[in-house]
C-alpha cells in the first residue's frame, strides 16, 4: 500500500433499523464514485428483526487494497450500545463520531464518550436533532452522519447526493429530498468542525479503464450472474447469502428472468437443478446450513449431469453456528459433501472482482461440464464491497448452444462415453432426444444400470479435469517473489486478501516470500500447487477454520507438508497474526537446526 | 339357437329379434378368424372327425349335467356311448393337456362314455326337427357313417331308408368289434335312438346284382338321393414272398384273416384258436383279434409288428390292456411265408426289420434286413393288416380313386349324380368316428343338394362366461385311469366288458382336467393397463406383449409377433394356443379387463 | 470487594490534570474520571501561542501523551459537558444524558473568556483563543505579517501578543480595564508596562473603547473596529482578552455555595463535603480579608489542583491565600508576573 | 353385469391402437413395477392423456422422486427426470420455470408426497405452479418393502408397525384443498378410462392440478387396499357436485370410507408463471432499486 495515497477505513455501527448498512452503502458508493478503490464489509445481526448490531466497514484507497484493515480511521456510532465494544478498533488520532444529545438517560459508561480512548478524536454532534430538524424525523440519522463525515473530511458532497438519489430512486421523491436534506444538514454540521484527527483523504486516483462499480461479493455475483445470462433463480433466505436473493428479486425480472423464493433450501436447489435440466441457466445461493441441506440434490446434479450454480457463502459453523460471522469451514462440505464419489467444480474467488468473474463464467462452466458448480465464498466476501471494473458486457454472454445430433434410427445416448468425458446434452424441447435423467447409476442411454458404474464414475471425474485450465478463469495465481523463496503463503477465499497484505508487509520487512491463491478447489490445480511447493522452503496455509480444511485438501492431494494457521475467531484473519507466523517461519527456515528441531 | 342369443355381424339373425335377445351376452360370428380360432384352439374338437364339442360336453360333466353332455355329443355324433368306448380318440392325441409340459391328455373318450353311462335313466333326447321335405334318401350300409347320415337327414325332414345286408345294424360296430369292448345293448340303443325319427331300417337286404339282392340302380330310381356307406368289407390280402396276394392263407386251416374271423364270430359262427396264436398286424383289428384269441383260450398270444409298438395306430390304453391280458408284442418283423405241412401251418417265417425313415402319417418305415429270416412257431395265425372296400355290389360304373375307394367330389357325390358316398367306402379303412363325421358331413351335403341351397351354415357361437370355471390346481390332477375287470375275469368271459366306466366321482375328477379350450381368454385392450399381472401369474408363456399378428391366407391368426419394446407393445394378449385356461390371469387382473367367452361351433339356420 | 472510590474531576486543565495525577499518586486503586469539553487531552493553554511558532500539531502541545491516561487509569472524558451535579445523590449529569456517580467531585472547570457586554453582539467577528482549535483558527485566518486587533489584553493575551510580535505579525492593542488581568493595576502601574509593549512595536490605543466590529467582506484586512472616539482601526483578526468569567450554572443543584465562583475553604472544599473545587472556578476563603477570592494564573491553578487532590485523599492542607500578586518590566524590557511565566 | 359381448380382433385393435398414437408416449423400456401395480394404470393413462391432448413428446417432462414412482419417467417417451425422495415438486417447479413451454407432470407416491416431501406440497399448490401432480396413494411404502406410510390406515400392520399403525392417516384431498390447490381430483387405478379422463383434465387445467390416484400395493398390502376392497369402496362424485365450492369439496373429501372419484375442486387463478411474467413486466416498466446491497 502506497502510504502517501489515501487509505481510509470507515466504520459505521448501529442497530438494525438504524440504517447503518444503508449508510455504509451510500458511503462506499460515493467513495467509488469519487474514484477510490473500495473494500467494504458489513456485519449483520443474527436477530431476525429489531436491535441487533450492524457494522459497515468501508476501506477506501487510492490503490487496490486486498482486505479490510484491522483498525478503522473513522468510526460512526448510530447506537452506542453496539458501538462501544467496537470503538477500540479506531486507530489513534482517528475520528469517533457520535450523538452527544441522547434523548434517554444512560448510566455511566452507557455513552460512547466513556469509551473513546484518549488518542482517539471524539466528534459529538446532535445527530438525532439534526435529523429531526432536517426531515422532521429521526430516521435519517444515518444520512446525517454521512453528511457530517463528508463535511468533516471535506469529501465531495455531490457524490453522496447522487448516490442517495439513486438509492431512493424507487421511493417517492420526498424520500430522496428528505434524505438529501438530512445529508446537507449533517454536511453543514461537519463542515468547519475543527479536526484534531489526522485522517487524510487525498485526491482520488485517476479513473481506471471503464466504469468503476461498487459491489459486494454478493452483488458481484449477482452482476456476474446477470451478465452470464442467468435465467432463473431460486433462493431461501439465509445469512449471509440473502442479499443475492434480494437483489436478484429486483434485477432478474428486469432481465426477463424468473425469480422464486422457495420454501426451503432443498426446494431451492431442487428447483435449480430442475430448471438446469430444462436448459435454464439457474442458480441458488445459500450458506453452510443450507448447503448441508443441498448436498443430496447436488449429488443428483453430479449423477444426472445437470448444470447448476450454487453459491455458498460460508459463515461460522457447525450447525447454526455464528450466522453473522465469517468463517471458511464449509470447504469439506462444498468439495466432498454428499454421498458417493460426487465430483463437482468448486470455485472460491478471493475478492469481489473474482466473485464477479467467477459468477459470470459459472453458467458456461456448469453447462460445459454439466455439473453443479459451487461458488464458495464467505460472509466476509459476500458482504464486503470492493470497486470492480466490470468487463465488457459481452464477455460472459452465453454462447449459442450446440444441439446434439443423432443419426436417424439411432438412440440418443445422453451419457455417451467420450474421450473427454463430456456427452452432448439435449434439452427438453429438443426433438427426438427424449431421455430421463436419473440419480441412479445408468448406462450411456441414461437407463438405470450398474454395468458401467466404474466407467461412469471415471467419466464424471475425468470430464472435470480440464476445468483447471478453463480459458479466462484464474484458477490459481502466485504473487510476490517468484522463484525460490523462504516462505510461501497459500490461501483461498476471502482470507487471501489478508494473506496478500501480509505478504506485502513481510516483503517490506525483507522476508523472502510469495503468496499463492487457489481459486478452483475442485478439481485442484495440482500442477501449479506442486510448483509452488517446490519453490517454497515452507508453506503456510492460513484459513478461517479449525481443522485446516484447505490444508488437508492440498496436502492430501499433492502429499506435501504444510504449516497451518487456523483461526475461528469470528472475524477475518488478522494480518498481524499471519505476519507474525511468517516472521517465525522465515526465521526458522534460515536456522536449519531450529527448523529441523521444529520438525516442520 | 338359444332364446337368449343374438347375432353378431355378418350373420343376420334367422329368427327372433336381436334387440331383445340375451342382452348381447351371446353373439354368432362367421368371421374366419373365429373359425380359425376354434380350429387352432380347441384341438380336440378340431381333431375329432365329427367335430365333437368336447370342452362343452366335459364341462357339462364337470357340472354334473351328464344328460346335457350326452346331448352335446349327439349333436355331431349320434353314438356317444359307442364312441365313448371304442373311439380311436384322435382328440386325445391332440389334447392340449397332453402337449409337451402339460401332462397327459384328458380321458376324453372315457368321459364321453361316462356321459352316456351316467346320464339319468329316462334321459330324453332333445332334437329340433325340420318339417318334411318330401325327399327320399336311400342309404346303403347301417354302419356308423350310414346311421349318422340317416339321423341327420331325417332331422332335416327327409324320408330316409337304410339298407344293410346283415341282420343287425351297426356294421363293423356290430360285427367287427368284440363285445368285451362294446356291449351290444349300448350299440342297439344308440342306433335305435339315431333312427327313431322315422328312418326305415331294412336289414338283411343286400344291395347287389345277385339273387334276392336289390340293385343300386333301382334305388337310384326310387330315391331322390342314394348314399353309399358300405365301408371296407374285405380284408387286405397279405403279400408274401413269391405270393403277393397271400394265396398261401387259403392253404392252411389255422391261418385266417382277422376281419373274417371277427365277422364270423359275431355272425354266430363258433371260433377256436390254438395254444399259440400269432396275430400279424398293428391296428385295432389286430388287437381285437389277439384279445379275442386270448379269451378263446389262446395261451401265448403274440402280435407281430413291422415296426414297434410305439408306432402303431392304436391307443396306448389299448396296448396296455392287451398286455395286461398277457398278449405280447413282437416288433420289427415282416411275415414272408407260412410254413407247414398239409393244411396246417406250423410256423411263420419272418424277416427281421430295422427302423427306417418316417412316413407321412408319422409312422416309421420298416426295412427288412437281408438274410435275417427266421421261423416263429405257432398254432394259429390271424392276419389283421387292414381292410379294403369292395365294389362287387355295384351294378353301375362308379369312379374309384387310386386306392380303389369311391371317388367323390367335395360334396361327397360320386361320379353318378345323386349317388353320394361316405365313410370307409370313401376313406378306406379308418375309424368309427371318422365314419360318423363323414356321415354327418355328407348328410348336410345331400340336404343342400336336395334343397338346392344350404339350409344351415356354420358359425361360431360366442357366449360370455363370468368366470374361468376352473382352478389352476386342477391342472395337476393326474389322468384318471379307467377301472377295468380283473384279468382272470376278462379272459374267462368273451363278452364281459373290460372297462367298467367311470363313476360319478371319477368322471367329475377327470372332467376337472379338461382345460375347457373353447373358453377364449381375451384382454380388453381398452381397459388393459398393461400391468402384466396376468403375465406374472401365467403358468406358461401364454400371455405376450404383442405388436402384431401373422394373418394366414384364410384370414386366421398365425403367430403372435412379440416385442419387448414397450412402445411397440400394442397389446398384452393371451396366446390362446399356449393358454391352458387356468384362469389365473382373470383372477389377478386389476381392471377386470380379461374377458372369457365360450366359443363353440354351431350351425345357423338360413332362410 | 468494595467498589473503588470514584473521583470525578470536572475539567481537564491544569488544575484538573494536576489533581488527577495527584489522586493517582495518592491512591493507586481509586477510579478517576475526568470530564472536559475539550476534544484533546490536557495541554497548557498558555502554550497556545506556540502555534505561531509552527507548533500546529496539537500533539506537540500535550502535557502528556494520550497513553498517559490509559497507563494511569485515568478516564478522560472529552467533549463532555456537565449539566448538573446532584450534591446529595453524588451524581454528575452530562449533556448527553449520561449520569456518573462519584464519591468525590473536584470541580476544576475553569472559566471562559469574558467579553465585555458592548461587544457581545459582535462575538462572531471576534476570534477566540481559548482552545487549540481557536488558536488554529487565528493562525489560519491571520495572513503572514497580518495585524491582530486585540481588545483588552489580559495576561493570556499578552503572551499571544508578544509571540505574534516575535513571529512577524502586527498587533494593535486597545487597552481596557482588563488589560493585564488578573493583575488589578492602577493607571500608573500600567503605564510602564504599556510603554514596554509599545517598545516592542505594539500599537497601543488607550482611552478609547471599541464599540463596533464590522467585517470587510472579501476585502483585506478582514475586520474593521470602530472606536468610541470615532476612529476606525483595521485588522485581519480581532481578538478579545478580557479575563475570565466562570460558568457555574451546572453546579446549581450541587448544594454548594456559589458567588461568582464556587466558594471553597482554604482546603478547597465546597460547602458540600464530597465536592471540592480548584482553579479559576473557585473563590477561596481568605480569612484575613474575610472574603472569597479568585486566584488566577496557571501557577495558582496548578497548585490548587494538586492541593485539592491531596485534601480529597484526606490531607487538610490550606491554600496559601496570600500568594504574591505582582507584575513588572524587567531589565530586559520583558513583562514579568508572579502568576505568569512566559516560556518562549 | 350385463356387458355385451363384442368380438374384438387383435389385428384390428392393434391397428386402432397404432393409429390412436398413444404408444408413441411410451418408452422402449418395459415398466418394472410389480405386476398388477396401479402405476401401470397411471403410466398408461398418462400416455392416453398426452395423446388426447396432442402434446409433442419433446415438450413434456415427467418428473419423479423416489419410491415406486421413481422409474416412471423411464417408461414414458418424454423427457424425464428421476430425482430424489420427496423433491419431485420443487424439481418440477424448477423445470417449469426453466422452460414454461414444457408440460410438466410430477409423479410420486404417498410417501414422497405426504411424508418426506410434504413440506413442498403446500407451496407448489399455493403458488399454483402450472403443472400436474399425480400422486399414487397406496398407503404403504412399496419400494422399501412394506412400511407404514402417511396414508396407511389406522391399525394397519406393516413391517414398521408390527403391532399396528397408530398414526392417524392424513387426508390428502383435504390437505390440498386447504393448500389452495386450484384443481383437486381423485381417481382409482382400477378404472383406467376414468383415470385417463382425469389426467387429461388435470393436465388441461391451467395451474396446479393434484390428482390422487387410489391404488393397492399388490405386493405388500394383501389386506387393506386391494383391488377388491378399493373396487368395492370407490364411487363417483355425486352428480351436481359443485366444483367451485371448496367447502363442499372438503366435506366430500372427508367421506373417506367411500372415496369418491372425480374432480372435487377447480378454480382459475394466476399461475406462478403468470406471476413471474407479471414481475418481469413490472420490473421492466419500473426502476426498482435493489434492497440492501
Amino acid at each position: 500500500m502506497n502510504k502517501s495515497g489515501t487509505d481510509i477505513q470507515f466504520a459505521i455501527c448501529g442497530s438494525a433499523g438504524d440504517g447503518t448498512i444503508a449508510s455504509g452503502d451510500i458511503m462506499k458508493r460515493a467513495a467509488a464514485a469519487m474514484g477510490f478503490h473500495v473494500i467494504a464489509f458489513d456485519v449483520y445481526p443474527p436477530e431476525i428483526r429489531g436491535f441487533g448490531k450492524c457494522i459497515s466497514r468501508i476501506r477506501i484507497s487510492s490503490e487496490q487494497a486486498y482486505s479490510l484493515k484491522e483498525q478503522s480511521d473513522v468510526f460512526v456510532s448510530l447506537n452506542d450500545g453496539h458501538a462501544i465494544p467496537h470503538v477500540g478498533e479506531v486507530r489513534d488520532y482517528g475520528a469517533v463520531i457520535y450523538d452527544d444529545h441522547l434523548i434517554a438517560p444512560v448510566a455511566e459508561g452507557g455513552h460512547i464518550s466513556a469509551h473513546i480512548r484518549p488518542a482517539q478524536i471524539p466528534y459529538g454532534l446532535p445527530i438525532r436533532q439534526i435529523s429531526e430538524q432536517a426531515t422532521n424525523a429521526a430516521r435519517s440519522r444515518n444520512i446525517v452522519v454521512l453528511g457530517y463525515v463528508a463535511g468533516l473530511l471535506d469529501l465531495p458532497a455531490e457524490a453522496f447526493r447522487k448516490v442517495i438519489a439513486q438509492k431512493f430512486a424507487s421511493k417517492p421523491a420526498v424520500v430522496t429530498e428528505s434524505n438529501i436534506r438530512a445529508f446537507d444538514a449533517g454536511l453543514e454540521a461537519g463542515r468547519g468542525v475543527f479536526r484534531y484527527d489526522d485522517v487524510a483523504v487525498g485526491a482520488a486516483p485517476t479513473a481506471a479503464d471503464g466504469e468503476a462499480v461498487m459491489m459486494t461479493g454478493n452483488g458481484a455475483i449477482v452482476r456476474g450472474f446477470l451478465e452470464g445470462g442467468i435465467q432463473s433463480y431460486f433462493g431461501y433466505p439465509i445469512t449471509p447469502a440473502t442479499s443475492i436473493m434480494e437483489r436478484l428479486a429486483v434485477e432478474l425480472p428486469k432481465a426477463g428472468g424468473r425469480f422464486l423464493q422457495t420454501e426451503d433450501e432443498i426446494a431451492a436447489i431442487s428447483a435449480t437443478i430442475g430448471a438446469g435440466f430444462a436448459g435454464s441457466r439457474a442458480a441458488t445461493a445459500t450458506s453452510g446450513p443450507g448447503l448441508a441441506l443441498m448436498t443430496e440434490m447436488m449429488g443428483l446434479g453430479v449423477m444426472a449431469e445437470v448444470p447448476a450454480v450454487v453459491v455458498c457463502s460460508q459463515r461460522g459453523g457447525p450447525s447454526t453456528g455464528l450466522p453473522t460471522k465469517t468463517e471458511q469451514s464449509d470447504l469439506n462440505l462444498a468439495v466432498h459433501g454428499g454421498s458417493g464419489d460426487a465430483p463437482r467444480i468448486v470455485i472460491a474467488p478471493t475478492n469481489v472482482e473474482g466473485c464477479y468473474r467467477c459468477a459470470g463464467m459459472a453458467f458456461e462452466i456448469a453447462e460445459k461440464y454439466q455439473v453443479p458448480v459451487v461458488l464458495l465464498i464467505d460472509l466476509y466476501l459476500s458482504n464486503r464491497y470492493e470497486t470492480v471494473f466490470p468487463s465488457d458486457k459481452n464477455v460472459f454472454a452465453p454462447k449459442p448452444r450446440e444441439v446434439p445430433k443423432v443419426k436417424e434410427g439411432e438412440d440418443y445416448k445422453r451419457f455417451v462415453l467420450t474421450e473427454d468425458g463430456i456427452s452432448p446434452r439435449a434439452l427438453p424441447g429438443d426433438a427426438g432426444m427424449m431421455y430421463t435423467a436419473t440419480g441412479l447409476e445408468h448406462n450411456e442411454l441414461g437407463k438405470p444400470s450398474d454395468v458401467l458404474h466404474m466407467e461412469m464414475n471415471a467419466k464424471r471425474h475425468h470430464k472435470l479435469k480440464s476445468a483447471v485450465n478453463y480459458p479466462g478463469l484464474t484458477t490459481s495465481k502466485r504473487f510476490g517473489d517468484m522463484g525460490k523463496v523462504d516462505v510461501g503463503i497459500l490461501g483461498w477465499g476471502s482470507t487471501f486478501g489478508e494473506i496478500l497484505e501480509t505478504m506485502f508487509e513481510a516483503q517490506a520487512e525483507g522476508i523472502s516470500c510469495s503468496a499463492m491463491k487457489v481459486v478452483m478447489l475442485s478439481p485442484l490445480p495440482e500442477g501449479e500447487l506442486r510448483a509452488f511447493f517446490d519453490d517454497c522452503k515452507v508453506v503456510l496455509v492460513p484459513e478461517l477454520n479449525y481443522q485446516g480444511q484447505f490444508a488437508n485438501l492440498v496436502s492430501g492431494a499433492i502429499g506435501r507438508p504444510v504449516v497451518r494457521l487456523n483461526r475461528t475467531i469470528a472475524t477475518p484473519m488478522p494480518v498481524a497474526e499471519i505476519l507474525s507466523e511468517v516472521r517465525r517461519l522465515a526465521a526458522e527456515v534460515n536456522e536449519p537446526v531450529a527448523a529441523a528441531a521444529g520438525g516442520v | 339357437m338359444g332364446r337368449n342369443d343374438s347375432i353378431a355381424s355378418p350373420v343376420e339373425p334367422v329368427t327372433g329379434d336381436a334387440n331383445t335377445e340375451g342382452n348381447g351376452r351371446v353373439v354368432y360370428s362367421q368371421d374366419p378368424r373365429d373359425f380359425g380360432w376354434m380350429k387352432e384352439n380347441v384341438p380336440c374338437q378340431a381333431a375329432c372327425p365329427a367335430g365333437t364339442d368336447i370342452p362343452s360336453y366335459i364341462l357339462a360333466i364337470l357340472q354334473g349335467r351328464y344328460g346335457d353332455s350326452y346331448e352335446i355329443n349327439r349333436e355331431v355324433n349320434v353314438l356317444p356311448g359307442v364312441l365313448g368306448r371304442i373311439c380311436s380318440r384322435p382328440c386325445e392325441n391332440d389334447c392340449r393337456h397332453g402337449w409337451p409340459g402339460n401332462g397327459e391328455p384328458v380321458s376324453i373318450c372315457h368321459l364321453k362314455r361316462s356321459a352316456a353311462d351316467l346320464k339319468r335313466r329316462g334321459h330324453r333326447l332333445n332334437e329340433s326337427l325340420y318339417g318334411p321335405s318330401g325327399k327320399k334318401v336311400a342309404i346303403v350300409g347301417a354302419g356308423p357313417a350310414g346311421v349318422a347320415a340317416a339321423h341327420d337327414l331325417s332331422l332335416m325332414g327327409h324320408d330316409v331308408t337304410i339298407f344293410d345286408r346283415e341282420t343287425e345294424p351297426g356294421g363293423m360296430l356290430a360285427y367287427g368289434i368284440p363285445e368285451f369292448r362294446l356291449p351290444r345293448e349300448i350299440l342297439r340303443e344308440e342306433i335305435h335312438n339315431a333312427l327313431r325319427l322315422g328312418v326305415e331300417l331294412r336289414t338283411g337286404v343286400a344291395i347287389g346284382n345277385g339273387e334276392g339282392e336289390l340293385p343300386l340302380s333301382k334305388l337310384r330310381e326310387e330315391f331322390d338321393a342314394v348314399l353309399l356307406a358300405t365301408g371296407c368289407m374285405a380284408a387286405t390280402e397279405i403279400p408274401l414272398r413269391d405270393d403277393p396276394l397271400g394265396a398261401a392263407v387259403a392253404r392252411f386251416e389255422n391261418v385266417e384273416y382277422g376281419f373274417d374271423f371277427l365277422l364270423d364270430m359275431h355272425r354266430g359262427v363258433p371260433k377256436t384258436v390254438g395254444r399259440r396264436v400269432a396275430v400279424l398286424g398293428a391296428g385295432f383289428t389286430a388287437l381285437d383279434c389277439a384279445r379275442v384269441a386270448r379269451r378263446l383260450g389262446g395261451q401265448e398270444v403274440t402280435i407281430h409288428l413291422r415296426t414297434t409298438e410305439e408306432y402303431i395306430p392304436v391307443t396306448k390304453d389299448e396296448i396296455q390292456e392287451a398286455k395286461a391280458e398277457g398278449i405280447r408284442f413282437m416288433g420289427l418283423r415282416t411275415p414272408v411265408a407260412f410254413k407247414g405241412e398239409g393244411g396246417r401251418m406250423t410256423a411263420v417265417e419272418f424277416v427281421q426289420n430295422r427302423l427306417g425313415g418316417w412316413r407321412d402319417n408319422g409312422r416309421r418305415k420298416a426295412i427288412p434286413i437281408e438274410g435275417s429270416e427266421f421261423d416263429f412257431e405257432c398254432d394259429t395265425v390271424l392276419i389283421a393288416i387292414g381292410q379294403r372296400t369292395a365294389h362287387e355290389f355295384l351294378d353301375t360304373d362308379l369312379e374309384l380313386d387310386r386306392w380303389k375307394n369311391a371317388a367323390v367330389d367335395d360334396r361327397g357325390m360320386t361320379s353318378q349324380v345323386g349317388v353320394f358316398a361316405a365313410g370307409d367306402y370313401v376313406k378306406g379303412a379308418s375309424t368309427v368316428i371318422e365314419a360318423v363325421g363323414q356321415g354327418r358331413e355328407v348328410a348336410r351335403s345331400i340336404d343342400t343338394w336336395l334343397m338346392g341351397k344350404p339350409r344351415r351354415v356354420p358359425a361360431v357361437r360366442i357366449e360370455k362366461v363370468e368366470a374361468p370355471l376352473r382352478k389352476r390346481a386342477w391342472d395337476f390332477i393326474p389322468r384318471t385311469h379307467m377301472p377295468t375287470e380283473d384279468i382272470e375275469e376278462r379272459v374267462a368271459h368273451l363278452t364281459e366288458e373290460v372297462e367298467r366306466g367311470y363313476d360319478d366321482a371319477l368322471a367329475h375328477e377327470e372332467a376337472k382336467r379338461c382345460y375347457l379350450c373353447n373358453l377364449q381368454y381375451k384382454i380388453d385392450i381398452d381397459n388393459c393397463i398393461y400391468c402384466r399381472a396376468c403375465i406374472e401369474v401365467a403358468p406358461k408363456n401364454c400371455i405376450k406383449l404383442v405388436e402384431g399378428v401373422e394373418i394366414r391366407e384364410d384370414g386366421t391368426y398365425g403367430k403372435l409377433l412379440e416385442t419387448s419394446e414397450w412402445d411397440h407393445v400394442g397389446a398384452i394378449w393371451i396366446d390362446n394356443v399356449e393358454c391352458i385356461r387356468c384362469g389365473a390371469c382373470y383372477e389377478v387382473c386389476p381392471t377386470k379387463c380379461i374377458s372369457i367367452t365360450r366359443n363353440t361351433l354351431c350351425m345357423l339356420e338360413v332362410d | 470487594m468494595a467498589e473503588p472510590h470514584h473521583h470525578v474531576i470536572i475539567g481537564s486543565g491544569s488544575a484538573g490534570f494536576g489533581a488527577a495525577k495527584t489522586l493517582r499518586e495518592g491512591d493507586p486503586d481509586c477510579r478517576i474520571t475526568m470530564f472536559t469539553m475539550d476534544a484533546i487531552p490536557f495541554y497548557h493553554r498558555y502554550r497556545l501561542p506556540e502555534v505561531f511558532r509552527g507548533r500546529t500539531d496539537w500533539r506537540d502541545l500535550l502535557a502528556k501523551p494520550p497513553s498517559f491516561y490509559e497507563e494511569n487509569g485515568i478516564t478522560l472524558r472529552r467533549r463532555c459537558r456537565v449539566v448538573d451535579v446532584d450534591g446529595s445523590a453524588h451524581v454528575v449529569s452530562l449533556a448527553h444524558q449520561e449520569t456518573v456517580p462519584f464519591d468525590s467531585l473536584l470541580v476544576a472547570a475553569g472559566g471562559r473568556a469574558y467579553l465585555p457586554e458592548n461587544l457581545s453582539g459582535h462575538a462572531h467577528l471576534i476570534h477566540g483563543f481559548g482552545s487549540f482549535e481557536a488558536a488554529m483558527r487565528v493562525y489560519n485566518d491571520l495572513p503572514r505579517g497580518g495585524r491582530v486587533v486585540m481588545i483588552g489584553g489580559d495576561m493570556i493575551g499578552l503572551d499571544l501578543l508578544l509571540t505574534l510580535l516575535d513571529t512577524g505579525y502586527r498587533v494593535t492593542l486597545i487597552v481596557n480595564a482588563q488589560t493585564f488581568w488578573p493583575h488589578e493595576l492602577t493607571a500608573e502601574q500600567r503605564a510602564p508596562l504599556l510603554e514596554a509593549l509599545r517598545g516592542k512595536g505594539v500599537d497601543v490605543i488607550e482611552n478609547a473603547r471599541a464599540v463596533g466590529i464590522s467585517p470587510q467582506n472579501g476585502g483585506a484586512p478582514a475586520r474593521r473596529v470602530a472606536l468610541d472616539d470615532g476612529r476606525e482601526i483595521e485588522g485581519d483578526v480581532v481578538m478579545a482578552f478580557c479575563g475570565l468569567a466562570t460558568s457555574v450554572e451546572f453546579m446549581l443543584r450541587a448544594e454548594v455555595d456559589i458567588e461568582r465562583g464556587l466558594l471553597v475553604s482554604p482546603e478547597l472544599q465546597t460547602t458540600n463535603d464530597a465536592i471540592w473545587a480548584a482553579g479559576d472556578i473557585c473563590q477561596i476563603w481568605h480569612d484575613g480579608e474575610k472574603a472569597y477570592k479568585f486566584y488566577h494564573g496557571w501557577k495558582n491553578v496548578r497548585v490548587m489542583g494538586q492541593l485539592a487532590a491531596r485534601n480529597i485523599l484526606g490531607a487538610h492542607e490550606p491554600f496559601d491565600v496570600d500568594v504574591e500578586d505582582r507584575i513588572w518590566v524587567d531589565e530586559d524590557g520583558e513583562i514579568q508576573s508572579t502568576f505568569w511565566t512566559r516560556k518562549p | 353385469m350385463n356387458e355385451r359381448v363384442q368380438p374384438v380382433y387383435l389385428e384390428d385393435k392393434l391397428e386402432e391402437i397404432r393409429e390412436d398414437g398413444h404408444l408413441k408416449y411410451r418408452s422402449k423400456s418395459l415398466p418394472t413395477w410389480c405386476p398388477g401395480c396401479g402405476y401401470f394404470s397411471m403410466a398408461d393413462a398418462l400416455t392416453v392423456a398426452l395423446n388426447r391432448l396432442g402434446l409433442d413428446n419433446k415438450d413434456v417432462v415427467v418428473v419423479s422422486g423416489i419410491g415406486c414412482a421413481s422409474r416412471f419417467p423411464f417408461f414414458v417417451n418424454t423427457y424425464g427426470f428421476h430425482t430424489l425422495h420427496g423433491r419431485v415438486l420443487p424439481v418440477a417447479t424448477g423445470v417449469k420455470i426453466g422452460n414454461d413451454a414444457l408440460t410438466v407432470i410430477a409423479v410420486g407416491g404417498d410417501g414422497d408426497a405426504f411424508a418426506i416431501g410434504a413440506g413442498h406440497l403446500p407451496h407448489a399448490a399455493r403458488r399454483n405452479v402450472d403443472m400436474t401432480y399425480l400422486v399414487f396413494d397406496n398407503g404403504i411404502y412399496g419400494l422399501t418393502k412394506g412400511q407404514t406410510s402417511p396414508t396407511s390406515a389406522l391399525g394397519f400392520k406393516t413391517s414398521s408397525t408390527p403391532y399396528q399403525n397408530g398414526d392417524m392417516p392424513v387426508n390428502p384431498l383435504l390437505m390440498l384443498l386447504s393448500y389452495e390447490a386450484t384443481w383437486v381430483g381423485q381417481a382409482y387405478a382400477g378404472r383406467p378410462h376414468h383415470l385417463a379422463d382425469m389426467i387429461t383434465q388435470a393436465i388441461e387445467h391451467k395451474g396446479f392440478s393434484f390428482l390422487r390416484i387410489l391404488s393397492p400395493c399388490v405386493t405388500f398390502d394383501k389386506t387393506n387396499n386391494t383391488y377388491v376392497n378399493l373396487g368395492m369402496k370407490v364411487r363417483d362424485l355425486p352428480e351436481g357436485h359443485d366444483r367451485s365450492d371448496r367447502l363442499a369439496a372438503m366435506a366430500r373429501a372427508m367421506e373417506e370410507d367411500h372415496p369418491a372419484l372425480g374432480v372435487y375442486f377447480e378454480e382459475q387463478r394466476q399461475t406462478l408463471g403468470e406471476v413471474m411474467q407479471d414481475a418481469i413486466d413490472k420490473a421492466q416498466g419500473m426502476n426498482l432499486a435493489p434492497k440492501g446491497v
